[in-house]
């Protein structure tokens, strides 16, 4: 048999079932209750930190964090299941999402001692609140370009420059930026780069609002001015930025919220049929069909990772097939819906906040032209 | 654009359907003023009765009515120019509404045309219509309403109608009217074909409106892949960047030639041919998958700065949709393509289609396996 | 492949699900030295009765049926990696007819297997069955037949059948088979579940048949774009190539990873969970639509020497078509796991997602709208 | 209005019409006396000498050849028509293709008036059948590569070398060769090509069948071991064959032949369909809707011709999605039939056909990926 692009897939046994039922019982009552309303892509869109501190109080936030460190000590495929879960049903999620998957695992990986004390029990009880800062004006798809200036001074470095497309900075606490700590080596063009944590409210940082195509605003602009870092603030290894932020490409890549972010959408478009407000169509099961393979997909990613195994192409493959389906699932459902003909408010609802989030699926993250590449220099090509 | 010219014999053979020049130059001027000049995007689009003024003052928006009605006597072709360019614009004015629906119903039932800004509905039997574009902003409502199989056009002052405040997709006002029923029972009786045309000419209408706006795409998204640099080089310059490029342009392209298409023939026999279902079906079918590609592939190329309010392309990608699902869902429209091939058979679906006719409409489902 | 392994407290949690590594490696090198010394290809393709014996002398034709039976007694994860396997070799051999469904069926019946090769079919009510699969080689021919609501095996000798021989779109048999009444009537008594599980099995083994092949033409291609150059380098350089190959690829995991699902699901409940429908169905669509990406792409990255009869190529697109159209065209299929879906509705999708199960299942045509 | 990729589109008039309807009546008798049974692809794949010479006596080939070389000095318009009712029907119309396509428009721009005497009258009668020799073993689409040889000497050339793809090459007269007269200039890859007219009998051709997929034979490798060409038997000028070869693409790549090469299997399912055989589903309206539109793109590429307007780039656009949606077709019907459910001879074979025939459509005449690049070039994009 061939080379395999994927690990081998796994089979979910009892006990994991067990804890997916425990999360889903939870969430049916808080929906029941009115805590929040089902929506889309809300890793993204839905913030509330009354709801992630109720998931970090049950146990459900840090979850691969060690005691030590305030979070649960428990492994991937557990994580996996309660991202499922919450992901799904359309949980606000947004508050913790950037903390729990990238923060908590490269603090625990190149974080101090007194980082890691500092920072993970507030984010494993949902408490801290980070943000990332990578992108930047015209950087694009091609981070090594980056030039937010980080000078050293006494006692640390100052930060200067403009990062973009920070989502929720006007609401967390603090974020990691990366930063050009030596000038530009042309023919090293991924050297000299380094990891800071920012205080958000620090003298010096300025956090502007990027209004989205449809009104929201998630989006930030954070200008650095001579913003200054302690040394003790300083993220692994100065210099090692660009190794220690593509280190962790593959959890960012491969998690179900590169498939699931419209689930809601699917789900009422299911009933919408059955109900007869919107023609029976084979085109739901192709898309049923391919959640339902992509979920086996991205499990058996996480399995993988749980053995430490490496899974980097098999990330980019979740994650270009994944984005590419929860957008034509938007697509597909719009094609399908005849303005005029009813009013479904809720899929309305959910058809339209889809289509205006969905060119970010594609983009965030790696767009998926960047990805392709990814999984053609996996397979030997490049 | 140049006006027909015929060499060799070619004449006899095929005919060119463009546009007035004169006519493309002016709106193609006005329209250039007016994006130049225009506020910043917002999520909630409004009327701008400015710029209506300014077509008004035109005879724009007022194009295709007769002359002795007060319209400027224009053809579709003409019409579906002024859609497209005001499209291209993202120009917040019912041309589509005001005067190629409304106006058009007015004068098939007899009725006297104010000039005053109309949108078009046509509500269930309750009297509620859903979704009716720019209802808030209009003196009267145009209604076509179906009353045991008769075919009514009733228009409807402003003062009379409860509105329901709605947005679409787009920002656009598509708001719920509510009507007294007696009002639409007092309409003029129209011909039964006129409602089967509403249909057609709406699903018309909405087709040249997103050709349009897919051909501003682009536009913007060549702009921006020659001037945009990654990697040390303009994003143009990758090829897999040229391929989404090269894809967003020849599905506007197909569906620029399948609108055309459905525009000449509608003007050539004055909507008379029994074809134009299909030909608009074409269009509309093509319109809609075209706009799939362009509107994920133009996001896909402009990349994050493409999705925030302050540019321009959502004020195009975002009508686009909204559009393609009005006056049939691009399935709906696909079914009845559908319909008409199988009912055509084996031996006539060439002749449906380079003819739009084949055999009788039947309802497909009695054939369902 | 490496066996199972468990780090930290995941196996409580998960199971891998892979074949015994044995097997795997003796099938592998078995193949690789046919796929090495067999005749340039051809357009009919023939039963290998040499590669037959070899895969008789080490169980491998019988490695599903019980070992009481004189089977290997192996499980469908073990059976699903043979069948890619010699799918991937484009072996002409019928493991999935005589063993994989045609041993089960007699095996349900309680009919004695003598281990002469066998193909299975369901002959519709006056004893004819059609695309019989190397009917005309099978010394036996497993009938399942539904006579009033009542299913019958019978194993019936092929002297006692019509054949009509045909070829389906590979070259290989694909006959038209008659019975004699008489003898289905004559045939064993077996559950009604046996019915449902004959399609799904039969979908199982194509899925798993058209995946092997799949991965096979994932190493082709990727051979030919790096020995090919064009422009002066080889062609895996350039930007369209590498993204076509990718999405080959890619579109070859999501069918590994849907019917890899599918077959731990068959294995751990032996084909009694309830789930296997939605599972089975999810495996046929994402195999029949990566299909459709993988025959396309690869003979595009190919080019014109991949469509020679001396190329390999065709020895895998040409199987893959013509099995994924078995057991339920992709159509069937999609429609199926449609009225699951819309069955399942809103609140109970991402369940039948996870488990198979939804609410109970019932025709969706009541529903139309 | 923005730059237009293809050309406005035209209204039939009733003047061509009724050639259309003259054309479509003729062959629907022939269909009906059984003179050939409706095919896909037959531009390829259906030879019929008989049928060739008869349209020939009908007026219906050398259609834009002038009336004083033998023929019928009408438009491209009236070609077009024309040929798009013997694709849809499904003639057998392979043995005039490749002459009636680019050797007669060749011919009339580049041959002497002793070549065009000497080819054009037999061309439009359909008795001189004609191939083309372009590609050759390893040289795909990058033409410039080609190694075949043309060697100065008394009197002419002589050619060595192998070309491959020739289709009907065991059954034609002739058949035009670029070979390269010039050794290769790196920097000028393009200079120093000549095209030759090669008689398919003379002494040192070898013709050998290239088998396809599916056991058939259309397509040839021929060996040229110094086979001598008169002078008189160069086409154009020597070291032009670039030019010469490209110049005419437009007319080879926006024909009706690269759009309906499957018609008839879209016809055969639209009847399935109709009679129960096949599920009604709304694809089928989709892809009847893409050949109509095509069919116009089609046409207003021709009346571009028609009235000399550049025209590649459009030209480019229809083969790209006239082909790609012909296939598309053949994929489509496949992804509905159900094997074993019911024999339906007729919709099988064409199915089968399609398929085997369908990997071509996007290869033959520049492939896809190619013509991306010539759609990017005409948008300005390199």
């Amino acid at each position: 048999m061939s080379a395999r692009l994927v690990p081998p897939g796994a089979r979910e046994l009892p006990a994991l079932t067990e804890l997916r039922l425990e999360v889903r019982a939870f969430l049916a009552e808080q929906v029941a209750a009115g805590a929040f309303v089902p929506h889309v892509d809300t890793w993204l869109t839905r913030w509330d930190r009354d709801f992630t501190r109720e998931l970090g109080r049950r146990g459900w936030l840090g979850m691969v964090i060690p005691t030590r460190y305030g979070g649960q000590g428990r492994t991937y495929l557990e994580r996996f299941v309660v991202t499922e879960e919450l992901l799904v049903v359309g949980a606000p999620v947004a508050a913790h999402w950037v903390a729990e998957r990238q923060i908590g695992p490269s603090l625990l990986r190149y974080g101090t001692e007194e980082q890691k004390q500092a920072y993970l029990p507030g984010i494993s009880r949902g408490e801290v609140v980070f943000g990332i800062g990578m992108s930047e004006p015209d950087s694009g798809s091609d981070l090594a370009s980056v030039r937010t200036r980080a000078e050293r001074v006494e006692g640390g470095w100052r930060l200067t420059g403009t990062k973009v497309w920070t989502s929720g900075a006007h609401e967390a606490d603090a974020f990691f930026a990366l930063a050009r700590s030596a000038p530009l080596d042309p023919e090293h063009r991924h050297a000299g780069l380094t990891q800071f944590i920012v205080d958000l409210r620090a003298p010096g940082v300025t956090i502007r609002p990027i209004v989205s195509m449809g009104g929201d605003h998630h989006f930030n602009e954070v200008h650095l001015e001579a913003v200054f870092i302690p040394d003790d603030r300083v993220l692994g290894e100065v210099g090692e930025g660009w190794a220690q932020v593509t280190s962790e490409l593959a959890y960012e890549r491969s998690g179900p919220e590169r498939v699931l972010s419209t689930f809601q959408l699917l789900a009422a478009a299911a009933q919408a049929m059955d109900d007869g407000r919107l023609p029976l169509d084979p085109g739901l099961g192709r898309h049923v069909a391919r959640v339902a393979a992509l979920h086996h997909m991205s499990f058996a990613v996480s399995a993988a990772l749980e053995k430490h195994e490496e899974a980097d192409t098999a990330a980019a493959v979740v994650k270009v097939l994944g984005t590419t389906e929860e957008g034509d699932i938007a697509d597909y459902v719009d094609t399908l819906n005849a303005t005029g003909w009813a009013l479904d408010e809720e899929l309305d609802t959910l058809l339209h906040a889809a289509i205006l989030q969905r060119p970010g699926f594609t983009l965030r993250g790696g767009t998926n032209e960047i990805l392709r590449g990814v999984i053609a220099r996996g397979l030997g090509l490049r | 654009m140049a006006a027909p010219h015929d060499v060799h014999d070619a004449g006899r053979l095929a005919a060119p359907t463009t546009p007035d020049p004169d006519l493309v130059e002016v709106l193609t001027d006005l329209f250039a003023d007016y994006r130049d000049t225009r506020p910043t995007p917002t999520a909630v689009v409004d009327l701008d009765r400015e710029l209506w003024q300014r077509l008004e003052d035109l005879g724009m928006t007022r194009l295709t009515g007769s002359e002795s009605s007060g319209g400027s006597g224009g053809g579709w072709v003409d019409a579906a120019a002024l859609l497209g360019l005001a499209a291209a614009a993202a120009a917040p004015v019912p041309l589509a509404e005001h005067d190629v629906l409304g106006g058009w119903l007015l004068e098939a039932a007899g009725l006297p045309n104010d000039g005053g800004l109309r949108t078009v509905c046509r509500p269930d039997p309750s009297g509620v219509a859903l979704n009716v574009t720019w209802a808030r902003d209009a003196s009267r409502v145009v209604a076509l309403w179906e009353d045991r199989d008769e075919w009514r056009v009733a228009d409807v002052p402003a003062d009379r109608i409860g509105i329901e405040e709605r947005r679409n997709l787009a920002g656009e006002p598509s708001d719920t009217v509510e009507f007294d029923v007696d009002d639409l029972e007092a309409g003029m009786l129209v011909p039964h074909e006129i409602g089967e045309q509403f249909h057609l000419r709406g699903a018309l209408a909405r087709s040249a409106q997103v050709v349009g706006a897919m051909e501003r795409i682009v536009e913007i998204v060549l702009t921006h892949v020659r001037e945009r640099h990654q990697f040390g080089r303009p994003i143009g310059r990758f090829q897999a960047v040229q391929h989404l490029v090269a894809d967003i342009a020849s599905e506007t392209a197909l569906a620029r030639a399948a609108t055309d298409a459905a525009v000449a023939r509608a003007a050539a026999s004055d909507w008379q041919d029994p074809g134009m279902l299909f030909a608009v079906g074409v269009a509309k079918s093509c319109v809609g998958h075209a706009a799939s590609v362009v509107v994920r592939g133009s996001h896909q190329v402009l990349g994050a700065i493409g999705t925030t309010l302050e540019h321009e392309l959502h004020t195009l990608t975002k009508p686009i949709l909204a559009r393609r699902s009005e006056y049939g869902s691009l399935h709906d429209w696909d079914e009845s393509l559908t319909t008409l091939a199988a009912s055509a058979g084996h031996d006539r679906l060439w002749t449906l289609v380079t003819t739009g006719r084949a055999k009788p409409f039947h309802d497909h489902r009695s054939h369902a396996p």
